[in-house]
């Protein structure tokens, strides 16, 4: 294993100092590993909160500024975090208008984010609405399943929820909005390389040479099925193609499409993907409104990518392009 | 049993997961994501520490702590479920615990394993350990069995509970993405629970 | 090799489809392989172009916009451009107060920058200056080499004199701060694993498991030595010691931080990186006034980082500070 | 020597140049990058398009084409060297070459190769195969030789040009940046100069 660490049980902290040195309009908690917006709590604004196994950097941390998250909990690589995070993130930007947490679809972060809405209920009495984000079709979403885990679209709720919220809206809207961006959100994945855990020291998965694993998660978990290495217009099929039947894109006011890196694949190959995906979507009659190429929600060193399709409207649009200042994405400040 | 030996069980408890640590997560790298043993190991290491920082004075404030403390440190699935368990065995505990008061808790420990995380027997997850583990304690106390040789069918239970769960094909959990490609690894949070057992049938009972 | 590529024939095209598809703020030249800001040339603004092998995304493409560069060239992988091209970027941006050449220190960089401005004298009569950077204390400056690599500097040159060339500042001034930020720059980078360029196939090095490259290039130039893999604060000596013997940082307005990621390692690794960095500069009582940590010269597929120091100034932070809106690099608007 | 001639020559290099791409390139990995050979039949494919599009009627306007095309698809090093060599050839190129027109010739790219590129003798680069080749083309010349023969001299003294760059430590271009590791391998652009020398000591001359 390859790694600029220090030690795997160190890895956490070390890099929120870091975070915390680069970034110092946020305030790090370090005894609760939570990154929090400069100015939280913000008056009479909802607070956003998210969080979930580190490794997915930029997400969540590199998210927390003003348009967009106010907290986020960094849990161990790719493990959850625990309720305590929640619960002082949830305390840290509770500015009296609620607080909207942001959950990703794994059966251990929504036990230990109810965990934490009970705790929260149980001591102070700050409203939470908890929305649980389940975007990726490649895991049926069935009786006989955790359901969808939650992948690209958190980066969209984010942002769009996080706007939403910026504009002063209520609680229960700001999370109406994050409810809807998960409705129309799908996303799909492939690793062309395993990633490798620090604290196990070696691939989570043996994937050869000449094989890539299509419907990967972002923790290394097994996809769909595994296949011989292809063309990345056939990839892009591939990924395209459970999106598009899994939801009808048309007839909206077209998409936004993000490309996203998995952590080791270079920027040239997320464009190139990324000219394949508008082609793919022009030839099926869907305009791309906005798009997002690069490495946002990653699996550690893990190469290959996913895309997220997001079917758009007027207001998403307007909440997508809205100002927005974290580490991670930025405009109009 | 009093406060110490149910210590000394969550001791043992600490020091299997500790010993297996690498095998647990073995099995969660094949159809999970490869952390279980990592997870309760840390959760474990610091319930000892704990422990032995503020020995708690009655199996209810000894439940508790251990609760308390896997919600704490452990995150992950693994975390609220024996997070959850330990809170509910420490709100069904008596002072002092005989082998039926014991099996009450630890069924109290189940309902609130299946509270949190809504699995079913079958869906391949740390119930199908401790579901047969806990009828198996009920039905040798209640064929009369001593609570030493109770509790080692209780194990012998987890144990087979855990190989049942083998060919199973996971609906919770992580595992579930696999869909068909689950089935022929047993569970990682059934092997825990199966530690959990053993211990339990190596200090517990005279 | 495993890549998201169709062919490494069009691999440069087809990601410049998807960088003109994500970016509509933005013109591309798809015959000259040059990218250009949308309102190219601005009247009475200095043009500032810089281009090179392409394989080190975001640079140069990704820092085209307003406040940075007007146009990028984009060479094959890792091989400078050809003269055309920079002579079809130079009159594209063009605006009546000449145009800055912003050429990293590569044989083949120079050579065809300057045969470029060789053609534009010749044939338009527009001004043009070169500014050569070569900020890589890895190589030895002495008559013996070809002199120090241009690596991370590059981009912090891009962004400050980009800033001058905002505010109106004519050509002379504008290569004067160029020249000022590679003056009080620094850099040193790590490998930790190979790149593998597309034409070739297979990695352009081999490095064992347990051994790593220090002063590595970012086209695969092997460095100084091999060691033996080592922990992050060793690691962080390694690079910020010979960049702290080459300069004297103390006694300025602090520095400019900047931790490259090759393109391969995790945004984690390099938060980790950027505290054992921070605390080695606060043991030599180095304050960071700026920083900037991220993959924004990379080395396609290599796993490993780079540390630049700018030692600066007001000036330099002032125009550090000034709003740019580029695909990679955006603030204040 | 017409135009006819020295096309074939050019043909020649860039048959010569793709067969052995492989092997510059991986030279070039050694010491370099490992784009020389890809560089070199990138530019020299776009040649041979271009001779065959419009075919030229000089030597003059051979060699402009030759040097405009490949500066235009070569890049990095190389390109801006050969291309800026073949314009040099061009401006000092008659409509027939003999022997001592084509030494004259060619000694002028020489000249344009280091007038762009600033390399000496001894530094480990295209001109160590180049001036010795040039140099023994002349000598040859000079002590009688028929045409044919003096290109094989200079052919020979290219290769050992090419040979004698092994030991040397680079001082130009990339390979400098390795100081005592780029001893003990041969200079890329020193191996296609030994290409362009045995091409022209195959086609030229009778
Ligand atoms: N819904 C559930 N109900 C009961 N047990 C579950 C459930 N989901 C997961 N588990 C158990 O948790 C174990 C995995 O724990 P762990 O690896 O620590 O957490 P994570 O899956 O979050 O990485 C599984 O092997 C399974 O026994
Ligand atoms: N300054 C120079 N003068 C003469 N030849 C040079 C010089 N620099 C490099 N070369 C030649 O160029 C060759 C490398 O060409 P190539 O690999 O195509 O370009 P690059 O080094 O830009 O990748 C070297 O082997 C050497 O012969
Ligand atoms: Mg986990
Ligand atoms: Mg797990
Ligand atoms: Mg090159
Ligand atoms: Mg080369």
């Amino acid at each position: 294993m390859k790694k600029l660490i220090n030690d795997p049980a160190t890895l956490i902290q070390d890099a929120l100092h870091g975070i915390a040195a680069a970034h110092p309009q946020l305030r790090v908690d370090f005894e609760n590993r939570v990154i929090v917006r400069g100015d939280a709590p913000v008056r009479g604004k909802v607070g956003l909160i998210s969080g979930g196994g580190s490794g997915h950097e930029p997400l969540h941390g590199g998210f927390v500024g003003p348009g967009m998250l106010d907290a986020a909990c960094a849990g161990e690589v790719f493990t959850s975090p625990v309720p305590d995070q929640m619960v002082a993130a949830t305390q840290a930007v509770d500015g009296g208008a609620g607080v909207l947490h942001i959950v990703k679809n794994y059966t251990g972060d929504v036990m230990n984010f109810e965990l934490a809405a009970e705790m929260v209920a149980a001591d102070q009495g700050t409203e939470v609405v908890a929305v649980v984000i389940d975007d990726d079709v490649a895991v049926q979403d069935s009786l006989y399943t955790a359901g969808r885990r939650g992948v690209g679209a958190t980066v969209l709720v984010e942002k769009i929820a996080g706007a939403a919220a910026e504009e002063g809206r209520p609680l229960a809207e700001v999370a109406e909005v994050a409810r809807k961006v998960n409705t129309y959100a799908r996303s799909m994945g492939l690793a062309l390389t395993s990633c490798t855990v620090p604290a196990a020291g070696r691939p989570t998965f043996e994937l050869p040479d000449d094989q890539m694993e299509v419907g990967i998660g972002i923790h290394g978990e097994p996809g769909r099925r595994r296949v011989p290495v292809a063309p990345a217009n056939e990839i892009a099929e591939m990924l395209v193609s459970p999106i598009l039947s899994d939801l009808d894109y048309t007839g909206g006011d077209g998409v936004i499409a993000f490309v996203n890196g998995m952590g080791a694949t270079p920027l040239i190959e997320l464009y190139l993907m990324f000219n394949e995906v508008t082609q793919l979507l022009a030839k099926n009659g869907i305009p791309v409104a906005r798009s997002l190429v690069g490495p946002y929600i990653t699996s550690l060193d893990m190469a290959g990518c996913s895309v997220t399709l997001l079917k758009a409207d007027d207001e998403l649009l307007r909440l997508w392009d809205a100002p927005v200042n974290t580490p991670a994405l930025r405009r109009g400040v | 049993m009093d406060t110490k030996d149910l210590t000394a069980w969550i001791r043992e408890f600490a020091g299997l997961v500790a010993q297996h640590k690498d095998e647990l997560t073995a099995l969660d790298s094949a159809i999970g994501d490869g952390d279980h043993g990592v997870n309760m190991d840390r959760g474990l290491t610091a319930v000892v520490a704990a422990l032995e920082a503020e020995p708690p004075d009655s199996p209810s404030a000894l439940f508790k702590k251990v609760g308390m403390t896997l919600i704490s440190k452990v995150g992950g699935a693994s975390g609220p479920l024996y997070g959850t368990a330990f809170l509910r065995m420490a709100a069904a505990a008596d002072s002092v615990l005989d082998g039926a008061g014991f099996a009450k808790v630890l069924r109290s420990g189940l309902d609130g394993v299946v509270a949190r995380g809504k699995a079913q027997p079958g869906d391949k997850t740390m119930v199908d350990a401790l579901g047969p583990a806990v009828d198996a304690l009920d039905a040798a106390l209640a064929s009369g069995a001593g609570t030493k040789a109770a509790l080692q069918a209780a194990a012998d239970a987890a144990e087979q509970g855990r190989e049942a769960t083998i060919p199973l094909v996971a609906r919770k959990g992580r595992a579930s993405y696999l869909g068909e490609r689950s089935a022929g690894h047993p569970d990682p949070g059934a092997t825990s629970v199966t530690l959990l057992m053993q211990a339990a049938a190596s200090t517990l009972g005279s």
